[in-house]
């Protein structure tokens, strides 16, 4: 008996047909995934199954049944949890709370029995990895330590079906494993899983079934050993087989030129209490150096505190040899720093205005005179940098809260490339970003570091960091424990510089447990 | 992602009916009017519409600022008080020193509103409600408690004079609106305060200076309520502190939000916030005239803004 | 440097003082047996006075002048003001807080008359005296409280329609300019007025009456709009001087003249006098702020354990042409 | 409830890094606390400033008349901290407030249940609407809560023949409930100690408390986490409206009468106290304590003040807008001490 099920569903947004005439079948104890270009509608689809949206057209059928579920709540109480794409957990309240929100421990009077509460979140967390006290807020936590509680939260309950949009989007290859792990383990117990992700290597280690959306439309659905990867990519992305091979899949190119001895980027000492501890770094123009480190290292911070988002303790951030004084972000971006930040919906996008206003948002005071804005240049601004970076909008006055999640983030890069910054800084800037775009990307990279940018770049994705940076400074716990130059910028390099860095704190601090 | 450009009738008043409520509403409300209300068409009664409308009009405009970077400011009836006090004290030097100190008046207030919610990172509902009423009490202060009667020819002439039929007061309005439906659309200013109501972090992130945009915006509306507190003087022929401007707020707050501004921020609507004012003083207008005690009259009101509300919400796809 | 004049008030209590009206002998009476409580010597006592609203219009500020201005002359040394600034709650916990730190004589000028339940029963336990003033409390006089010392609202709406049909020659459509909704003045000015006006005058039809808050520029907006819909209108009452004065400026903004609809109201303020001097107002029932010689001088007797009466009813003046000129003076 | 999966083992964070963060974190919660119970240090503080100065501050029957003033805006900020912890806010308060007062009076003669239930009824009844609307129509709370603030005054008056008939309270019950005594506390002062209690747990320690936290720390997150966002919705403001209500119901047995020219800005006392009380007006955080601390804080102040005796009116007003900004700025200034954290 198929566990979910829809047929012929259509979905329009304003302007947009987000779903169109979908069908899609997923079977008890398989892992399915669900792909497609940013845009093509893997989440509305998502959203439909589980009674965030209702469909203008067609049914769901849950076990046999038609259902039509009014809310989420709905859906997770016939057994459907779901991880949806941004980590949607309420950031004020407490780890354990968020987990438990809606099933909380009660006592026999009814009420909420804390301790208990607690101490089982504390246990569910340690076996995710995630060690923390669970009384603190949520948001205090990294990202990937949010998406694990997220994961955990949706494995908790007895659910037929897991559906998970991109959940390894910022998580680390160890995380990773953990969570594949579970995914066997639902796997085993005949649960159904669907899973949406734009890192195809995952796909073929885990997923049994694959349906591949494009611009709405069910292209191809069927077993996925049967589907080479090319073959996938290029269903994906509706392009010749050849031209995709041609075309390889990521878009880095290897080495770049160095230009000039003389860095463009320096910092040096940076300390923030409890999270840097005396950081240096420094980029030459047209060098790319990676950031490498597990989560919590320090790297998001260390890219903040460069860009003036993060207040300093200590420490001195140079661009091109001069000082920066004002170490706010005006002052970073007058400086010539353009910060990518990690977490697109909190800190990047403004939902509320359009395309157009968000791309040409830091660089107003160039783009107009006696402050007033000049429409003309805004919009040569803005169609470049829409065309160049393929960024799919129904217009540019399109609102970019309505965006999929790949296209807001290349409106952000957008945003970045217009201020013609000297340095940029990368926060996982292919997060979220469907194969096709993340080659555009990282091939944008290149070409900004051939035109003499510095570049930082953090990628929780090994592979990315090891092809596209010249040079990985690896971090851990706010300070740097080696960096790794020519032909050790490898994935093994990378491990071992970790592991060894691990290994010393750990003796270190056996050390300081024994004194 | 196919484009669809065709839209049943239904859907396109659905997507029209929130940008254009208002006028709707307006529309009917006159037509009502000039169907039920004796007089109602005369031009001496269009006109006592606009002058009681203006104050509350220049009041909103800075209220709609406020609110487009999801602040609010409670304090602008205040504002006119202090700023109403300040003009007899002055007017022994002349019409306009005794103008620039009350509009100075009202600059410092919003300065204050600004730096606590910019710079101190308080609420501004907090902030603007401290200074509602330490505002009104100092105005007080200022005007020994005294209503004091304005009879210089020059205020006296502004707040009734007219120029080409129009009065001074809608002039000014007028202007004024001009003025703001610019800055919102063209320039800098006008982009980076929308873009710290949408989303203040990410305006921070881009380089936006946030603290120096809030502090102008509290500063302008702290302005264009001095304003409204000097035109108010003009037009009474007093100064009263403890009257002039009482709930103000709350009108203007009604108007910016009935006229399709959104409270949360990122969006302000110049001309729907003059249409609100507008609709709010037609609603009062036809109350009066048709003499309705004030508990019928407030009932009504209520169901009314609810309407126009309703009818200009955001639709969310679900 | 000030050019302009203060429309009002500046020598409250030179003014004249109360006269009263009636009560005096043949009215009930209470005296300190009545009630059973001490004598104290009222030099020496703790006095408390709360005041309704904030003094910021003519009649507050007059009528807490004059408190102030009685109890120096009188010597007594420790006087407690409190001001409600219009919030009823906040006038019944500064009274108990006032009786909780011993205060032994209350004058108290209510925003209410109804809901002194609580404040009457700790001033009973604690025995001390409470004298009203301006505005009556429905309560039992010499239990409750001591006295009340004021005018009859009811009668100057009476008497304002009296002037009113005589402006008029009894037949025309009048507008009332309400004060607050749910203020007892407001309530007991426009039942005087409608009364009278219903008894002497039937031709004078009373085609709309809205609030103005007793405030000149609400008055102004109010009366603005209703010149627009009843061009025709020839009388405005209005329930105090401040809505009058507003309507005065909406009459000069509506292209009218003085005298072309009279204008009656109550209070008595120099504005309003000088008004009548211009000739923009007909006439103005005065309602007489200065309570203070009245209300120490009715203590005083009292805790001299002579009797005195439950209901002092000041009589109030009226200003019309004929005496506006040489009385403006004497208005506060 | 919870699925066995077998988790491959990884390493586990070493434990110096969890010990810097247990130390951060008990940091963090003492500054926590103090940010939280912020309103009642200053509180205690500002008595300790009226103890020494003023001796008749220190009367027991002071501290009464300061409590049994209170009780009235304590049950209003109840309500209106649920409101403002699901990010809402309800203006309509201070029109309900007189609405149950005069409902309460004129139904007295039908005995103290009445005096009661009809004044919950009718106050229920419009924070049902203000709920429904806010949940189900995506309109600002704001403006739907100032639509029945004007709704609410309107039948008020239209009940009391435009605000001039003052109900007398008829039922001798009902009247005691308003002046009666128990160990040496006013009724009224239990009732609002009982609900502060019974709000701390609901908040606190309930699912659906819970649910009023997550809504006001994201709407969004909420909703996809399956809490009933709607259902919470309306259910705080007919809390609220309740809550005014029965304020309503106790201000008119304690005055004898209901009173029509009572409840002007009523509302922004009450969000002043909460705000004052740490709760954020952003929603999401915020606690029952802070919102009783924060109202106390309110009645002393203006206790003191008439201590001082006659402090001109108008300079009241500005001592008190003074005073709510520096205790805000205090407490923001704490909050953002812990969030460097
Ligand atoms: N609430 C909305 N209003 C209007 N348009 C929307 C809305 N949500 C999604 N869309 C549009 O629907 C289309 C499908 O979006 P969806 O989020 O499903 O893409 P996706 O496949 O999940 O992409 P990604 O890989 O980037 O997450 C996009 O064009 C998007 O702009
Ligand atoms: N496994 C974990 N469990 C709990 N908390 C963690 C974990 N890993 C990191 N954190 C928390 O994350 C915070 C630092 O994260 P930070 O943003 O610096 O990481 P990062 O190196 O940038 O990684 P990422 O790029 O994934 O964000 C610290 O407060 C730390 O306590
Ligand atoms: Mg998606
Ligand atoms: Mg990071």
């Amino acid at each position: 008996m198929t566990l979910l099920e829809v047929a012929g569903v259509s979905k329009t947004f304003p302007g947009v047909r987000a779903l169109d005439d979908v069908s899609f079948a997923l079977q008890p104890g398989e892992v399915h995934a669900l792909v497609g270009e940013n845009g093509a509608g893997k989440s509305t689809l998502i959203k439909v199954l589980t009674g965030v949206y209702q469909p203008d057209d067609g049914a769901v059928r849950y076990r046999g049944e038609p259902v039509s579920f009014g809310t989420p709540l709905d859906a997770q109480r016939a057994g459907i949890s779901t991880i949806y794409q941004e980590v949607n957990l309420v950031p004020l309240m407490s780890v354990a709370r968020n987990l438990f929100l809606g099933r909380e421990p009660r006592n026999a009077l009814g009420l909420v029995d804390e301790r208990r509460m607690n101490r089982e979140a504390a246990d569910v967390l340690t076996r995710y990895g995630v060690r923390t006290d669970v009384r603190r807020q949520l948001g205090t936590l990294a990202l990937g330590a949010q998406q694990m509680v997220a994961l955990a939260r949706a494995v908790m309950v007895d659910a037929k079906v897991v559906i998970m949009d991109e959940p390894t989007s910022s998580l680390e290859p160890r995380e990773v494993e953990t969570l594949f792990g579970v995914i066997r383990d639902l796997h085993a117990q005949g649960i159904g899983i669907v899973y949406v992700s734009h890192r195809l290597d995952e796909l073929y280690q885990i997923c049994d079934r694959v349906t591949i959306l494009r611009d709405g439309r069910v292209v191809h659905t069927g077993p996925l050993e049967e589907l080479e990867r090319i073959r996938l990519v290029s269903l994906m992305l509706g392009r010749d087989m050849a031209e995709v091979r041609r075309e390889g899949v990521t878009g880095f190119t290897g080495e770049h030129e160095v230009q000039g001895a003389q860095p463009v980027l320096r910092a040096a000492g940076l300390r923030n209490r409890h999270k840097l501890h005396g950081v240096d770094l420094a980029v030459r123009p047209g060098e790319v150096v990676g950031l490498g480190g597990l989560l919590g290292a320090g790297r998001s911070e260390t890219l903040k505190a460069i860009g003036g988002a993060l207040p300093l303790d200590e420490g001195t951030v140079e661009v091109a040899g001069a000082p920066l004084r004002r170490r706010t972000s005006v002052g970073a971006v007058k400086a010539g720093i353009a910060l990518l930040p990690e977490d697109r919906k909190a800190e990047g996008i403004v939902p509320s205005l359009s395309v157009r206003e968000n791309i040409a948002l830091a660089v107003l005071p160039r783009l107009s005179r006696l402050g007033l804005v000049s429409e003309k240049k805004i919009d040569t601004i803005v169609e470049r940098f829409m065309t160049r970076l393929r960024i799919k909008a129904s217009s540019p006055h399109q609102r970019v809260g309505d965006l999929s999640g790949g296209n807001q983030q290349k409106v952000l890069l957008a945003r970045l490339l217009a201020t013609a910054p000297k340095v940029l800084l990368l926060d996982e800037p292919t997060r979220g970003i469907d194969v096709g775009a993340k080659a555009e990307v990282q091939a944008l990279v290149d070409e900004l570091a051939a035109e003499g940018l510095g570049v930082v770049l953090v990628s929780s994705d090994a592979e990315e960091l090891i092809e596209g940076a010249d040079r990985v400074v690896v971090l851990r716990d706010g300070v740097v424990v080696g960096t790794l130059d020519g032909a050790d910028v490898s994935t093994e390099g990378l491990l071992r510089t970790i592991a060894a860095a691990s290994s010393a704190a750990a003796s270190a601090a056996t050390q300081e447990e024994a004194s | 992602m196919t484009d669809v450009a065709v839209r049943t009738p239904a859907q396109r008043v659905r997507a029209w009916l929130p940008a254009y409520g208002v006028y709707v509403a307006i529309v009917v409300l006159l037509l009502f009017n000039i169907a039920f209300t004796e007089n109602f068409l005369a031009w001496s009664n269009l006109r006592i519409q606009l002058i009681q409308v203006a104050p509350v009009v220049i009041v909103a405009l800075g209220m709609a600022l406020v609110i487009g970077t999801e602040g609010i400011d409670l304090s602008v009836g205040s504002v006119m008080a202090l700023a109403a006090a300040f003009i007899p004290l002055y007017l022994g030097y002349g019409v306009v020193a005794a103008i620039l100190v009350a509009l100075i008046a009202g600059v410092a207030v919003g300065a204050v509103n600004g730096l606590l919610v910019a710079r101190v990172g308080l609420q501004p509902i907090v902030a603007t409600l401290a200074l509602l009423v330490a505002g009104r009490g100092l105005a007080l202060v200022v005007s020994d408690s005294q209503l004091r009667e304005i009879r210089n020819p020059g205020l006296v002439e502004l707040g009734s004079g007219s120029l080409f039929g129009l009065p001074y007061l809608v002039w000014i309005a007028l202007a004024l609106v001009l003025t703001v439906a610019f800055v919102v659309r063209r320039t800098v200013f006008g982009r980076r305060l929308l873009a710290i109501g949408g989303n203040r972090p990410a305006a921070e992130l881009a380089g936006v200076p946030v603290g120096r945009v809030l502090v102008t915006v509290y500063v302008v509306s702290g302005t264009l309520a001095a304003v409204a507190g000097v035109l108010a003087v003009a037009r009474i022929q007093a100064s009263d502190a403890s009257a002039v401007g009482v709930l103000i707020e709350l009108s203007a707050i009604t108007a910016v939000v009935v006229g399709g501004t959104p409270l949360s921020g990122g969006r302000v609507r110049v001309w729907g916030t003059v249409a609100g004012a507008l609709l709010m003083q037609l609603v009062v207008a036809t109350m009066i005239k048709h003499d309705l005690p004030s508990s019928t009259a407030e009932m009504v009101q209520a169901v009314i803004i609810l309407v126009a509300v309703y009818a200009a919400r955001e639709r969310r796809s679900r | 440097k000030e050019e302009e004049s203060p429309g009002a008030g500046a020598a409250p209590s030179a003014g004249a003082g109360q006269v009263v009206q009636s009560g005096a002998p043949d009215g009930p009476t209470c005296s300190l047996d009545q009630m059973g409580y001490t004598k104290i010597d009222l030099k020496t006592a703790k006095v408390g006075f709360s005041q309704s609203e904030k003094e910021a219009n003519p009649f507050r500020i007059a009528e807490t002048q004059s408190i102030k201005d009685e109890a120096a002359k009188q010597g007594i040394t420790q006087l407690t003001l409190t001001n409600a600034n219009s919030q009823f709650t906040k006038q019944i916990s500064d009274v108990e807080q006032m009786i909780d730190s011993g205060v032994q004589l209350l004058v108290v000028a209510p925003l209410n008359s109804d809901g002194w339940d609580s404040v009457f029963a700790k001033a009973k336990a604690k025995k001390v005296p409470i004298i009203t003033i301006d505005r009556k409390i429905n309560a039992t006089p010499c239990t409750d409280y001591l006295t009340f010392i004021g005018s009859d609202f009811e009668e100057q709406g009476k008497r304002a329609a009296d002037k009113m049909a005589e402006a008029l020659g009894n037949k025309g459509s009048v507008a009332i300019l309400l004060g607050s909704p749910g203020n007892n003045v407001t309530t007991l000015r426009t039942k005087g007025f409608k009364d009278q006006i219903a008894k002497i005058a039937p031709d004078v039809k009373i085609v709309f009456e809205q609030t103005g808050q007793f405030s000149r520029e609400e008055g102004q907006k109010v009366s603005e709009q209703m010149l627009q819909a009843n061009p025709d209108i020839a009388g405005i009452y209005a329930e105090n001087d401040e809505m009058a004065l507003g309507a005065v400026t909406a009459l000069k903004g509506a292209g009218k003249s003085a005298g072309d609809v009279k204008i009656v109201s109550i209070d008595g303020t120099r504005g309003a006098v000088q008004g009548i001097v211009d000739g923009w107002l007909h006439s103005v029932i005065e309602s007489n702020p200065r309570f203070g010689p009245l209300a120490f001088e009715t203590a005083t007797k009292f805790f001299n354990g002579e009797p005195v009466a439950q209901d002092i009813i000041i009589s109030d003046r009226e200003y019309t042409e004929a005496n506006a000129k040489t009385d403006v003076a004497n208005a506060y | 409830m919870t699925q066995d999966v077998t988790v491959p083992p990884i390493a586990p964070p070493p434990e110096s890094a969890l010990r810097d963060e247990r130390r951060a974190d008990r940091l963090d919660r003492i500054v926590g606390t103090v940010q939280r119970q912020g309103a009642l240090a200053v509180l205690v503080l500002v008595a300790a400033i009226g103890f020494a100065a003023f001796p008749n501050f220190r009367s027991l029957a002071n501290a009464e008349t300061i409590l049994i003033s209170a009780a009235p805006l304590a049950l209003i900020a109840l309500g209106m901290t649920f409101v403002i912890i699901t990010g809402g806010i309800d203006l309509s308060v201070g029109s309900l407030y007189v609405l149950g007062g005069v409902v309460a009076a004129y139904a007295s003669q039908w005995g103290v249940l009445a005096a009661f239930l009809a004044p919950l009824l009718l106050c229920g009844a419009f924070g049902v609407v203000n709920g429904v609307l806010v949940a189900y129509t995506r309109m600002a709370p704001f403006i739907v809560t100032l639509a029945a603030l004007l709704g609410a005054r309107g039948l008020m008056r239209a009940l009391s023949n435009e605000g001039s008939e003052t109900y007398l309270v008829r039922s001798e019950a009902f009247r005691a409930f308003g002046s009666g005594e128990f160990l040496g506390l006013a009724y009224p002062v239990w009732l609002a100690l009982a609900l502060f209690a019974g709000g701390a747990v609901l908040l606190g320690r309930t699912r659906f408390g819970a649910s009023v936290y997550a809504i006001g720390g994201s709407e969004d997150a909420a909703r996809l986490m399956g809490v009933a966002v709607r259902r919470t919705q309306v259910n705080v403001y007919v809390l609220s409206g309740l809550l005014a209500g029965l304020a309503g119901a106790v201000n008119a047995a304690r005055l004898g009468s209901g009173v029509t020219v009572i409840g002007v800005g009523v509302e922004l006392d009450a969000i002043a106290a909460v705000v004052i009380g740490g709760t954020l007006l952003t929603g999401g955080a915020g606690t029952v304590a802070g919102t009783i601390a924060g109202v106390l804080l309110l009645g002393v102040i203006q206790n003191l003040i008439n201590q001082v005796g006659s402090v001109n009116i108008s300079w009241q007003q500005v001592i008190s807008g003074a005073f709510l900004a520096v205790v805000v700025v205090v407490q923001t200034y704490l909050t953002r001490l812990r969030r460097i954290q």
